[in-house]
This record gives structure tokens, C-alpha cells and sequence, in this order.
């Protein structure tokens, strides 16, 4: 939140270059593809330093901090990006930061240069037998799976014993079933089947391994929802503009009384989502208490405060707001699709309430 | 809610739902539970099976083949119908055109366009929003130049729902551009095969196509399909706009699905061995949609008991647009929450019950964010009741 | 609902003498009494027939129904009437209709006349031996308890085996705490100490005393939300009018859009009770489960929708609607104390929920 | 959110910390907790206390005695202040009197006014709202009249709080009738001693006496008592507003309240067994506030964090007196359901914690229906937004 003058400059830079970029190849237009991620803008992303900025200068990274990596991610969601950036620019250098070096530095590199991608797999009930090093069931919905050259697989997380974070290469022995989600990005659930699996593929196991497959989920929610925050602020700023220029009953919709304060509300919440994400960018390297506490409380206001807001600009907007080539519905089901994955509202506010009620009474 | 009903009552709906238990075919039903936007076919082939009973225009004065039913009585229609998951009848004929025509229509205006609405040959399409004129109909462009024998009408239609499978259209154009916005307006049949009509399909968020544009060029219509007077067409407008006032409320649907999710969070298993209804914050949402929806399903049956008695229904009649909409979406928005991450996919895998109705729900929630939007904003219905109930 | 004509002339009948009187006997003003339960109102109230109403002919009564019965409380409630009409017209006409008939038709005789004066006193943690016929605990909070000459006392309400009701002289051996509620009606806590009671004093035990008590407490809920139903149809009522006559900004406030959207929805939401009401009034006749269905949706809805009606015509009253002199404040108070008494909110809505959710799942 | 803090502001707070808890007479945190309206003289003790220590008037500039704190500390020490019971200071002399006359009066009267302000001698009140000019200030009718050695001020001000114990009055009048109503106005001080003035108590729905109506009938004011210069008065008073951003969210007082509640639920029984907070429908709805508080709380602090390094606020600002006072009301709300029966008592039997704390929390959760409406309606703040902010 308070950073010097030079670092407020470079993340103006940032913020300014990813705009210009995503801007420019990423344009909204009634024809355009759903599907827009394509290999040379991976590669000039990877020049823009996006998968350096989260990696320690130990393995050649920029460390850029919390702030600028989200800020990213919010660009990004403003164009209602598909590609899986989640993984690459916030999750990936993490994974890397916690491996044994000589492993890690290659990598790093590859994924800095975008020659190599990463998917974040979530657990779904998937286990790993520790004796045979074989791996059984389902995992939960990973973005960009069928893209990626390496999984990060979280295996076991409900319990701090089970618990398994591991990297495989992409693999087209394990089954995969892939899909289209609504808000246009896809994704896989991948099956184990038995599958056998070489013992250095666990980056961590116990509870080392928990924390991180913790701090992995929260990292997934605080930058997933900073694409939703992005494609949310863009959203209210196209519809004040429909409704500057739309006339109804003989004057502009935005002169309405009950529009003006519909949007009001909706710069509420959005403001106040703006600062979670900010709660959320410190809270990446905070405490994992605090970034427990961070992760869930945004991913509760997306869920709730955050769906509303962007139902309203759907509904001043009137018809033009249901169709498929006006991207007011597209932000909705960027929401949607944030608000489902990574663990429901309703699991969020349940863990949200599990860390700030005390479960003994106050002395 | 049985306590409404009379012994008379009860036993009609026994009679209601032993036909359909009979003769909905299960496929019908099957189609209904997983789609949002029916083929035309199967809404036919539900319309001729009632229609056969004489229950297809159950709301009709029976000298145009209603069943003399009292309100009250379609209501459990109704409702019967939607809990059997029966396919929706065709709105448009039944609930707009219908009803304009055998009030305002010529005789002969009766005697051809009744007939197949009754029986489901005919489909209509409603002709009023256009892209400049969405909930402000005064604002309507389209035209009607008088010529020899007929009219020539040009301009666009927006939201023509059903468009693109409708034989007819009702439309709403402008015959006199001299007088004050509302005063210069006509009412037409147009047929939808008829020389210079161009659809363009309107996909909406829920990907499918339900909604098109339609492109009047100077489209011929007959002197014979203009409906009652010239520059009347406001008042017939209006007219049905306040005559139809429950339908928007959609209460029978919503019971329905209302009761397809609450059997589907019974059926999920939710966290720590319960099912997925028993978890605390799931049942108390459910809860309080029960308590939202059993109040809009009294509301309006104490607007069709009123007419049942011949009593106007009060100023209650215009709230229930308002709540029945926003319920819809309520509980749309708790099947979302339901579903989970399976509710945000496009593609379905297995043939698990969540796999199976999960796209459904999708697509309903997506959809669904229309019906505060169509049939007159909830925000006008609000200026509505300020303006005219509560005198502001 | 639906009723013959004569029925709906006989209620308009009804509900028009009882309005006039009450806004004769209760008009408000800005001096008057908050305690404005005097006796020659009790028995005027007593000559229109309001006691007598809801008791049997076979005592003596007038056999009148649920939306009679119902439309008497809602006018009293539309003139925030404090005395403790709900027990009297509502709750003690079903609970003489249970009682040996001997015993019952002098006291429904004297209620008729206004001569004595029922309360009633919900359960707190009030247990009675069986054996020893000694009472002990504490009561629910009981409207008019000090006034009233007879107390029907709920007693063990939790467990089928528990349950009584009674019947006792209001009784000074008693020790009774007296207080007011914010809504100006004055109630008390019974704290009974090893008290004895007479055998005849028990009007039911065991399995019919427990259905006996829930329907007396659906009946409190229902009427009781029937009065606020009045109020709060009064207090929009009363605001309406408020806007239309004040100028803010050079315009009655009633025509400002954003005012006049929440008037709407105000409105929306007491008609929604309206609608409920009318159920519980039919509910109050029918199977326990219908009945308890009706009550428990009514007092959630009044709970939640039932208090944002009315706290939002506090706001748009502006400062005026905080004042203890101005009416709106107290028709406020008077639902908020609705939604307290006879069950919280949350414990209806649990109530609710496990009416409509089987607790086995569907076949 | 101690990530949001450096070492030294952590440092800070414990100097903090540790200075309440040696200084802040258990009497007055005891008094703090139970009471909603407290006396003058305990907010006086208090902001006496800590005068001494330098910290009274903690956000006005050095050289009127402020500490020189940055935007964070001064967060930093009202969220110990409340969070350790102390009682409210003054808002009026505080917040609104002391910044108008250090910014706009002259040298005599920053002389002669601040001190009192800072020491906790003198109380003050504002004179703006009238009984007409609610949320419209611009249709103030109070006038003030020039004559010889000063002015006579005619009219009344509604809502006057602490108008009944403050000493002065900061009063705006109409000094200029005929130029467009907000340029017409000016600035006074007024002795509440004076000759002319007379009070009416104003009970408020929580039954508690804060609020006065104030006739003022030829009160004379001397020249000196003009802040600034004539006509002025409304550019003054908006600069105000814009200038103070935060204090309206309460966001320190809600934070120790909902503390407060949440300890409550935690030490009433619930059903089976269960502490009330661990039933999952409370707990439900406590996390949610949480979500919500955390959120107000974050948003104060990137304001004071923008204010501590030289940037002007953006338009965030204008949202904390909308999501502050919701949120001060939700907690309220939310303590009705944890009181339940014993919340609509007004008088409380015994001593046990929930008696104790019946009897604030029920006269907390009227009044403050009010944060909704004072300090310019939610409404207006909602235009403003859409105006200013979207240009709508």
C-alpha cells in the first residue's frame, strides 16, 4: 500500500506496458476469438518479465512483490484474458522458490522465457500411496491443463499426513478430461489411474507439504480473484459509458436517479474489493494466518458483494446485457466462474469463520 | 397450502394430475428438465395432447375453446403441469395474441388465427422492443404506410423471442407520426414468410438461440392484418399488459425447479458424511427461498381468488412481477452454489445426476438474468407502484 | 381468501368499527400516555365482540374466524395499541376450547364481558413435577402479565413428556419481574419456587399439552405478526404521506426516483406479508404442520423483510423518523419487538427448514 | 493486518498501548461500555488526560498543538483508543470547529478558541441542519443581520447535538439574501450563554436526550465572531466535508463494538450445548460482518496511507461514509439477534453479562439508525458518487 516514489513508478510502468499489450492483442470485438491464447503472445508476456516477476533473483527472477504481480493479473482479467496466467505468473515461481535449486534454476528459466507452462492442479480426491508411489483419483478443475508441459499436483490436502505437492511433466498417459468453462477459458480434470510416479516428483510431502498446497490455494483465490477484480472495474466502466449514451423516456439512462445509485452501490463494492486485493497483494507474504484470512475474505466478497455488482451493470443495461456479443455477460461469467472455483462461497466463509472465531471462549 | 383449497378444488387437480401422469409423454418430460429453450416440435406435440382434452387455452373464454375454468382452477392447472415437468406452452399465442385478438380482432380475424393457437399449428412472435425501444415503447419506429389493399411496414424488431420458428408476428408500428408518441401506434398480423423479413439470430450468454433481430423491409401486410382500429394500438398494448398480470411471476416454474434443487442437494453428499441440504448454511438459504416462495405463490393466488369473485385484483396484482422475477434468480443463484465447479462448466462428464442436471442449471442462471430485465424493468414496475398505488 | 359475500360484509363490518374505535379511543398524538390500557377501553372492546370472537358457540362465542380475528389484532397494531389484546382475543378462546366445558363457559363467559383478563406466559426453563405438582423456573417474557387476573403458563415445551399447560390465577405469591418492552407494552418474567399448584390448575399434559402449546405459540407468532403487520402498513402509509408534503432540494422528496424505488420495494414486501398473513390465518385451523409452516414463514419474513420495510421509511422520513415524538420510530420498535418475542428469528428459520427439508432423502 | 504496518508504526502502537493502559481511568472505559450518550464531564476527564500527554487534538497540525502524527498513526491511536474503552472526544471541537478556525479564522480567534478545544474545557456544537434544510443546507433561513459592533442572528437549527451542554455554537446564516442560496452565507460563533437563545430537548427513538432543537430570537454577535470573511460561509463549510474523509466510517468504534458482540455470543449458551457464536447460522452471519469490517478497514487505511505520502485521496474516499454506516448498523442488527428476548427489555433484571450488555447494545442499535442519514444521506452520498466520481 505505501510504497516509495521508484516503486510506485516501476509498478505504474508495469501496470502501463501490460495494458498497452493486452489492449493491443487482446481487443474486444464482436468477432473475435473466444480462444486467444496464442504462442507469440506467450513469448512477448514472457519478454514483458510476467513469469520472471514472481521469482527470486536466486533463480533469476525480478522479485517483483505482491502488488505488482496481481496487478498483472487484474490487467488481464480487464480484457477478459483466457489464457492460464494464474499459474505462470503467481504460482509457479512459488512451487519453484520452495525446490532444491539445482532442479528449480533450469526451470526458472524456461518458465521466465516462456518455453515452458505450468498448470496448477487442485486436489480433488486424489492420493498417493507412500510405499508404492502410486497415485489414484480425481483431481479438481486445473486451467490451462491441456496447454501446459508441467502439472504441479496438489495430492492429500485434507490432511496434514496425506498431503503431497508434486511436479509431473504433462503426461499423456494419465487420462484427462478437458472442457470449456463458461467465462470462455479451458480446462481438465485429470484421472490417476494407478499411476506410478518417479519418487523426486514430490517437491514436498507432510507437513511441509500442506502449508504449501495452503499457500498454493490462497495464492490461486487472491489471484483469481484479481482477474475478477480487473474484468469487474472494466465492466462498470463500460456500462457507465452505455448508459451516458443510451436514451430511454427522452433523456440518457445515466440521468436516472435509481441508475445513478445502482452504480453508486456497485463502485462500492468494487472499491471495496480493491481493498481486499490490496489486503490480499500483502498477504501473499505474510503469515498464514493472514493470508488465510486475506484469501478467503476476498474470495467470500467476490462471491457475494462482488456477483451482485456486476448483476447490476447486467441489469441497467437492459437487453443489450444478455447477449453474447456485448461483454457485460462475459465479466458475469468471469465472476461466476471465480466465485466456483477454488473452493465455493460457502466453504470461504465457513473457513473465514473457522480462523476468526476463537473455538475456546475468551478468557 | 391445502388450507386454500376448496374439496371441489382438491378434487380437480386429483383430475389434472391423474391426465398428465397418463398422457405426458416421458420424453416430453425428460426435454422440459434438460433444456431451457424447447423445440418447437415438442411444445406442438404437448399443445394437440391437451387440446384434445380442451384444456389447451385454459385461460380463454370457452366460446373460444377455454374450459370455463375459474382462476383458481388454472392455477392448479398450472401448477400440475409445471410439477409434472411439462413442456411450456407457446406464450405468445396463448397469453398475448390470443387474447388481442378475440378482444379486439375482427370476426373473421377470430375465426382464422384462434384456431391454430388453440391447437399448436400456429406460432407467433411478439413484435414490440425495438434496439431503440426497449422498455420505452413510445419510442417505437417501426412504420406502416397506408398503400392499395394493405400496408407497407418498415424498421426492426429487437428480442423477437421464438422469432426464428414463428409463423406469425404481432407488431407494433407506427401508423401516424402527427400525432403524440403513444397516440400514433397500430397493431399487425404479419406473416413471418412474407417477402422483405430478414431474421438475424441473437445469441444470448447463455450460448444458445432463443432471442433474433427482426428486418422489416417495406413487408406487405393485407388490410385484413391490421387488428381493430388505426392508431389503437397503445390502448390494445396496455390493455393486455394489465389484463395478464400473473404470468410474469412464473411461480409454477420456479416451485419447480425450486423443488428439483432442494431433491438434488438431497442427493449430493456435502462435507463430514451429510448430505449436501443438512450442511447449516445450505439449508438456510433454501430456507429462506421456501419463505420468499411460499409468499409469492399466496400472492397470487389471492389475486386470481379476487377474480375468481369478480373483484379487479388490487394493487398487489403489480408487485408480483417484481418478486416472482427476482425470486427466479435467487434460486438460480443458489444452484450455482450447489453445483459448484460443475456449474461453471460448458462440457458435462459422466452420467452422474449432478453431471446431468448441471448444464441445465447453467444455462438457466445465465438466462435467467433477463427476466428482471424483459416485460417491463423492475425498475419500471417500481416507478409503476410509486407513481400509481402509492400516489408519489 | 376466498368468502361468500355476506362473510366479506360481516369482516368489513368488523374491521371498520373496530378502526374507528381504536383511532377515537387511540389516536396518536405527540403527548399521549405510552400506557394507554384503561379499563373502560378493555370493556368497550369487550361490547364490540372482540373476546367473544374467537370463542365457540358452545361457550358462548361468536365462532368467528382466522381472518376476523387476524384483521382485529392488525388494527390495533395499525395504532400501535399496547394493551394485551394478542392473548386475549387470539390465544385464551383456543385454550378454553380445550378445557372441560363445566369449567370453561363461566370463564369464557367473564372473558367475553371484558371482566377478566388472560395472559399469556411462554416457557422460559419452567419445569413442573408430576409427582409433587410443584412448579419451578422461569419464565418467557409474558405481555401483560401484571394486568391480567389468569395466566395460561407454558410449562416444560421442549419434550412431549415435559409439556403442560396451565391454567393459574395471577397470583402474588408469584414473584414477577415488570418491565417495559421498547415498543412501550409493559411484560414480565414469572419466577416460580417450588410453587404448588392445584391438580385441576394442569388443562393438559404430555402429548396433548405439547400440541396444545405449539399451536398456542403459533398463534402468539401469527398474531403477533399480524399486529405488525398493521403497524407497518400504517407507518408506509404515514410516510408516503411525509414525502409528499416534504421539499428537499426544491422538490417534494416523493419525487425523487431513488425514493420512490425503496417506497416500491417497501411496499412489495408488505404485501408479501399481507400474503402470508392470510395463510396463517386459514393455518390457524389447519394440520399442525400447515400451521407451524405459516408461522414460522411469517416471523422469518417479518424478522428480515418485515424490519428492512420499516427501517427504510425511517430513512427516507430523514431526521424527523428518529424522533420518540414522530410515529415511525415506534411502529420500528413495535416490529423489532415482534421479532423477538415467541422464537428469534434464526429460530424459525431452523424451525422452517426442518418442516420443508425430509430428513430422510427422497425416494 | 499487520502486514499493512512497518516496525515503527508497530512500535508506535505499543507506546500507544501501553499509555491507555496506565492512564485511562477504569471508570470511564466502564462508563464508555455501558452508555451511548456520555456525560460531558467524562469526555472531558479524558481528553484532559490526554492533553497532558500531547495527544488531544491529534491530527491538527504542530503549531495548534497536534503531535505531528502521520495519517497511520493517527489510525493507529483511535484504534487503541476504542479498542481499550476510552470515551468518544468531542467531534464537533475536534474534527469540525478546531480545522475551520485554524484554517479560516483569524489569529484572535485561534487564540482564543483552540485551547479550550484541546484542554477539554470548552464543548461546542453545529449549528447548519434547520428544521427545513435537512440534507439542503443551501435552503438555510437563519439570518444574520449587520449592525452596529456586530450582527443579530434570527432562526432556528434543528438536530443540535450536545447543544444542551456545549458552550458555543459554530452557526451557519443567511447574511446575504439576494444572491443564489449557497453564496449567501457565512460562518459565526455563537456563545450558547448568550441572550436570545433557548433549547428544546429532542428525544430520540432510543429514548436517550443528545439532540436540541435551538431558537435563536435576536441573538447578538460581535464581530469578532465572524469566521473568515462574509458570504463564505458555504465554501467554508464544503471544504470541511471534502477535507475530513474517514471519521465517518467509525470504523474503530465499529471494529471494538463487533469485538465486544463477538465476545458476547461466545460467552452465551446456544442450543445443544453449543456457545451461541458456534451455532453455524451465527456464526454465518458473523463472518460475514467480518468480511465487510476487514474491508471498511483496509479501505480507511489506503486512504491515510495515500494522505501520509502527499496524494490527495482518490475517490475511494467518498465511499467509507456509505459502507461504515451500512456496516455500523449490520453490527447493531446483529446484536438483536444475539440478545434476542432480552433485547426489546428496556429494563434489564440481575447482573448477569447479558443484562449488562442488553441495555447499550438495544439503545445503540436505534439511535443508530441515524448514521444513515446524518452527515449527508446515504442518497445523496450515492448521487455525488455517480455524479463526481462516474459523471454520470
Amino acid at each position: 500500500m505505501r510504497r516509495s516514489e521508484q516503486t510506485r513508478a516501476e509498478d505504474t510502468l508495469l501496470r502501463d506496458t501490460s495494458r498497452r499489450f493486452l489492449e493491443d492483442t487482446y481487443a474486444w470485438d464482436e468477432g473475435r476469438s473466444r480462444r486467444a491464447d496464442r504462442a507469440d503472445h506467450w513469448r512477448f508476456a514472457a519478454e514483458l518479465g510476467w513469469f520472471a516477476l514472481g521469482l527470486p533473483e536466486r533463480l533469476g527472477g525480478l522479485e517483483g512483490d505482491g502488488n505488482q504481480l496481481l496487478s498483472i493479473l487484474e490487467e488481464a482479467g480487464r480484457v477478459l484474458h483466457d489464457a492460464p496466467l494464474l499459474a505462470n505468473v503467481l504460482l509457479a515461481p512459488k512451487a519453484l522458490s520452495a525446490m532444491n535449486e539445482a532442479v528449480a534454476i533450469p526451470l526458472a528459466e524456461k518458465l521466465a522465457a516462456g518455453e515452458i507452462r505450468f498448470a496448477y492442479v487442485p486436489d480433488g480426491s486424489v492420493h498417493l500411496s507412500r510405499s508404492t508411489m502410486r497415485l489414484e483419483g480425481r483431481s479438481g478443475v486445473a486451467l490451462g491443463a491441456a496447454e501446459a508441459t508441467h502439472w504441479l499436483v496438489a495430492v492429500g490436502s485434507r490432511s496434514v499426513d496425506g498431503a503431497s505437492l508434486l511436479l509431473l511433466p504433462a503426461n499423456d498417459a494419465v487420462r484427462r478430461t478437458d472442457f470449456r468453462l463458461i467465462d470462455g477459458r479451458s480446462a481438465s480434470t485429470l484421472h490417476f489411474e494407478d499411476l506410478a510416479i518417479p519418487d523426486d516428483a514430490a517437491l514436498a510431502r507432510g507437513e511441509t507439504a500442506f502449508r504449501l498446497l495452503e499457500d498454493l490455494n490462497d495464492r490461486a483465490v487472491i489471484g483469481g480473484c484479481a482477474e475478477a477484480f480487473g474484468a469487474l472495474e472494466g465492466g462498470l466502466g463500460l456500462t457507465v459509458d452505455y448508459l451516458k449514451q443510451r436514451t430511454q423516456f427522452g433523456a440518457p439512462l445515466s440521468s436516472f436517479q435509481a441508475v445513478q445509485h445502482k452504480m453508486a452501490e456497485s463502485f462500492c463494492e468494487i472499491e471495496q474489493m480493491r481493498s481486499l486485493l490490496l489486503w490480499g497483494a500483502v498477504a501473499l507474504d505474510a503469515s498464514p494466518d493472514e493470508r488465510a484470512q486475506a484469501a478467503s475474505a476476498l474470495k467470500v466478497f467476490l462471491g457475494r458483494e462482488g456477483l451482485t455488482a456486476a448483476s447490476r451493470c447486467i441489469q441497467v443495461s437492459g437487453g443489450i446485457g444478455l447477449t453474447e456479443d456485448y461483454r457485460i455477460g462475459h465479466v458475469y461469467k468471469r465472476l461466476q466462474t471465480v466465485a466456483a472455483l477454488f473452493g465455493s462461497t460457502e466453504a470461504h466463509i465457513a473457513r473465514l469463520g473457522d480462523l476468526f472465531i476463537p473455538s475456546t471462549p475468551p478468557a | 397450502m391445502d388450507a386454500f383449497f376448496t374439496a371441489d378444488e382438491i378434487a380437480f387437480r386429483d383430475e389434472v394430475r391423474a391426465f398428465i401422469r397418463e398422457n405426458l409423454p416421458t420424453d416430453l418430460a425428460q426435454k422440459t428438465r434438460d433444456g431451457i429453450h424447447l423445440a418447437r416440435e415438442d411444445m406442438a406435440r404437448w399443445n394437440t395432447i391437451l387440446d384434445k382434452r380442451g384444456w389447451a387455452v385454459h385461460h380463454w373464454p370457452t366460446e373460444y375453446g377455454g374450459p370455463g375454468w375459474t382462476p383458481i382452477q388454472r392455477f392448479i392447472f398450472e401448477a400440475e403441469c409445471a410439477s409434472a415437468d411439462a413442456p411450456p406452452l407457446s406464450v405468445f399465442g396463448l397469453y398475448l395474441v390470443g387474447p388481442t385478438i378475440y378482444t379486439f380482432g375482427s370476426s373473421e380475424q377470430r375465426a382464422r388465427y384462434l384456431p391454430g393457437i388453440r391447437s399448436g399449428e400456429a406460432f407467433w412472435c411478439q413484435g414490440y422492443s425495438e434496439p431503440d425501444a426497449g422498455s420505452d415503447l413510445a419510442a417505437v419506429r417501426t412504420t406502416a404506410r397506408k398503400v392499395e389493399g394493405g400496408w407497407i411496414i418498415d424498421g426492426s424488431k429487437a428480442w423477437t423471442s421464438e422469432g426464428h420458428f414463428a409463423d406469425l408476428m404481432i407488431c407494433l408500428a407506427r401508423t401516424n407520426p402527427n400525432v403524440k408518441p403513444q397516440t400514433g401506434l397500430s397493431l399487425f398480423i404479419v406473416d413471418m414468410k412474407a417477402k422483405g423479413i430478414s431474421l438475424q439470430p441473437v445469441i444470448t450468454i447463455d450460448s444458445g438461440h432463443s432471442v433474433n433481430t427482426t428486418f422489416m423491409d417495406s413487408v406487405f401486410v393485407p388490410d385484413d392484418g391490421l387488428i381493430g382500429g388505426v392508431d389503437k394500438g397503445w390502448t390494445y398494448a396496455k390493455f393486455l399488459l394489465s389484463h395478464e398480470r400473473t404470468n410474469n411471476a412464473q411461480v409454477h416454474r420456479s416451485r419447480r425447479e425450486f423443488t428439483r434443487l432442494k431433491d438434488l442437494a438431497a442427493a449430493l453428499p456435502g462435507s463430514g458424511g451429510r448430505r449436501l441440504i443438512d450442511e447449516p448454511a445450505m439449508c438456510r438459504r433454501f430456507t429462506l427461498v421456501e419463505a420468499n416462495l411460499v409468499s409469492l405463490e399466496v400472492t397470487v393466488l389471492r389475486i386470481l381468488a379476487d377474480q375468481t369473485e369478480g373483484r379487479e385484483p388490487g394493487p398487489e396484482a403489480s408487485i408480483v412481477k417484481i418478486i416472482g422475477s427476482e425470486l427466479q434468480q435467487r434460486i438460480t443463484e443458489l444452484a450455482m452454489e450447489v453445483l459448484g465447479e460443475e456449474g461453471v462448466k460448458v462440457e458435462h462428464e459422466g452420467d452422474s445426476l449432478l453431471a446431468q442436471e448441471a448444464q441445465g442449471w447453467t444455462k438457466r442462471h445465465l438466462f435467467r438474468r433477463v427476466v428482471t430485465i424483459y416485460a417491463g424493468s423492475n425498475e419500471i414496475q417500481k416507478t409503476i407502484i410509486a407513481r400509481s398505488v402509492l400516489g408519489m
